[in-house]
């Protein structure tokens, strides 16, 4: 039985259903919490190259305490392990592969998306301004974005907007939103509604998304695999 | 050939409202001594550019915590309380730029040029106060380029003619910020013979090394 | 991971009428065998892309000697004289580009920029046709991005991954050539396992690299 | 006995009144021809470290030719050699470092020179054009811009002028003009005649100068050494 609101659940089946969009040999940038999960799921046979921001491609999994190396972190700040075919490179040059279209996909957390592809995920005014990192660079450079969040907010509010209403993080850059209920398909006709996540029906996510959604004929479903 | 400097040498030639590049990321390729020693000498006015503001404890974040920073231009706050509460209190100026700008905002200086035209930033708050050049139908952002007066920099090893190599993600900004200060010390875990490192696997030639700092 | 061709399936991606960034300069870190299988293919009105426009029997000169190419951009012509023949001739149409704005201008491709502001060229007839821009009260021209339907690159190893080191001045252009391909071919020496090359001295990352020929 | 129109004799003059400007810890940028000369005259005590825009820092001597490297040349395609502290780079990196302003010194051939410091260097209308290659990006980077030539044409002709009338490499760049008759420095201020060669009057260099040259009260004499 599926808890809907259980956190961990939610973090589980968003991270598995990224995953499931990697192609082998892709290189892909995932940023700091929900996205990290999808590197658990990624299918068997499917060879991705992970990219960190502050320079190494080939990113392996985090080390045991005792195997932590001070200069090999990734973009988060945390240790991660090297692996056969690892390279290092400088900040500017990983940002020249990063905005130059060079990544398949960078997968993002978000604060609002809405039915342009415009997202908003680095501030909110009169909260604290942790800064924009990479994210602009990302966003605008990778050939697919998808974000990934919660669905509605705390409250139950939808975070996909007609027009998102917090400072911008680019405009119309979004091609994918993967949430804890569904999956949706950013294109210049509109958002569409592509799958839903198991214990979801069409309704309840229409009903939880501000933007219009287009509903094609067939909308799948999607499950976190036992 | 490079002067061998100590870390308070180092420190002394950093002046009252200097701008100053500091490489390193979350204080990992951070000059760590030569920030010690600019705490200890307590120079004020700074004006730092980096790409994160490091930690309380670490990094460039340091500078900030014995309030001797003026002004900041840096991509990312997040992980350092003290530089956020600085902001909101009015005291420090922070120029929030896109971590991508920012490098090439120094690569620019470094390379003699006048700025780039990136597309990142359009149409967000980023692009508050800069021109917009339309190439051939699509619109960017005129960045300019970003001088230090002094670069505060970490390699891993250096031989006396000022080459460098660097260490795994240790490297990051350090290569760009050594392009781009009227004066660049590099503070090193090791000092080599001239000859002793593979001339293929030098980051920064020894044309940009002012100053070399044992750690 | 990038595909292992020949190169003569090299020269089948190349089309005709496409643009090609070559590497290498005076001949030197050119991608030869790759060059010579064009030749081979006789494939028609190429655009190119190189710093230098090498040799009449050496580099890209093959190709104009062979009259496959319809244009050029490019810095220096002095070492071909079928090239300026064939300038004279208006059989080829030769864009002359400062060699440091060139390479500016394919990094900007590679990089994502639309553009950088460089101070070279302004005052000469470098500066034709070009849009001038100042910045704080100094001119520059706007150099804009340079983008390839090919880049062909040589490089002394390649793991299997796509990851490169080139060999002393033979890395020239080559990397970032490399960046501003819609396809890029590497011809290298020799082809190793991933995880042989040293990944410090890695200069391209697997990233750029589409196909790789053994040469 | 000196030989004043013995071009094996102007070349070495030029070459070693060249290396005197040199410093010790210089970067220097040599081009082809005449300033490739200088290499041989650099004052003992003085290291210079030889930068050649092909993407090398450390330049050694031309390799006897069993030593030559098929990958290892100079901007000007000859071979060349390393030496310890040698590195390499890219192009990209290389002409950034021109551009850049960190090369203490580049020393080019020139056509002619202005009053202004102008300098035309690269084409004559109706020759073969051999391209900028990397001449346009080095006088407007290097901190000082030595040119080389022979102060007057074959005919004669001044070729150092009061306007350039043949287009230009570049505006307002050159600092220094070293020729077998003369040193002058290029100021905000105008030309001055800071030297003369042996076997030539101040009357003799004015009068091959179409610039007004100004006049120190002492005006230096300087020598090829025995």
């Amino acid at each position: 039985m599926i808890d809907r609101e259980d956190k961990k659940y939610k973090r589980q089946i968003i991270g598995w259903r990224v995953a499931q969009e990697m192609r082998d040999g892709d290189y892909v940038n995932l940023g700091i919490g929900i996205p990290t999960m999808a590197a658990n799921y990624i299918p068997e046979g499917v060879n991705v190259v992970f990219h960190s921001e502050n320079g190494v491609m080939g990113v392996g999994p985090a080390p045991s305490e005792e195997n932590q190396d001070a200069d090999l972190i990734n973009a988060g700040g945390g240790f991660i392990t090297d692996v056969p075919g690892t390279c290092y490179f400088d900040s500017c040059l990983s940002f020249g592969i990063i905005r130059g279209g060079h990544l398949a996909m960078t997968v993002l957390g978000g604060l609002q998306v809405d039915a342009k592809g415009n997202l908003a995920n680095w501030m909110i005014p009169g909260k604290m301004v942790p800064g924009m990192g990479g994210a602009m660079d990302l966003v605008v450079g990778a050939k697919k974005v998808v974000v990934t969040m919660e669905h509605t907010d705390k409250k139950g509010n939808p975070k996909i907007l007609k027009e998102c209403n917090l400072p911008l993080t680019a405009m119309g850059v979004v091609t994918m939103i993967v949430t804890d209920m569904a999956v949706i398909d950013v294109t210049p006709d509109g958002i569409i509604l592509h799958e839903v996540a198991e214990g979801y029906t069409v309704e309840e996510v229409v009903k939880a998304t501000e933007a219009e959604l287009i509903i094609p004929g067939k909308v799948g479903v999607f499950s976190l695999p036992q | 050939m490079p002067k061998i400097i100590t870390a308070q040498e180092a420190a002394n030639l950093v002046k009252q409202g200097d701008k100053i590049l500091i490489g390193g990321f979350l204080a990992v390729g951070a000059p760590e001594s030569i920030i010690d020693a600019l705490v200890q000498k307590g120079t004020k006015d700074l004006k730092l550019v980096v790409i994160a503001s490091d930690y309380e404890d670490k990094g460039m974040g340091k500078l900030v915590v014995n309030k001797q920073v003026k002004a900041v231009q840096v991509s990312h706050l997040g992980t350092n309380k003290e530089i956020q509460r600085q902001m909101y209190a009015d005291e420090i100026k922070v120029e929030l730029i896109p971590q991508g700008s920012l490098l090439e905002r120094v690569r620019a200086a470094g390379s003699g040029l006048g700025g780039v035209l990136t597309p990142v930033g359009i149409g967000t708050l980023a692009a508050e106060g800069k021109q917009v050049i339309n190439v051939d139908g699509k619109d960017f952002l005129l960045e300019k380029a970003l001088h230090g007066d002094v670069a505060l920099i970490h390699a891993h090893k250096a031989d006396k003619q000022g080459n460098l190599i660097y260490r795994k993600t240790a490297r990051n900004s350090n290569p760009v910020m050594a392009t781009a200060g009227k004066i660049v010390i590099a503070e090193v875990d090791e000092i080599v013979e001239i000859g002793q490192l593979d001339p293929e696997r030098v980051v920064t030639p020894s044309i940009f090394v002012n100053y070399l700092v044992k750690k």
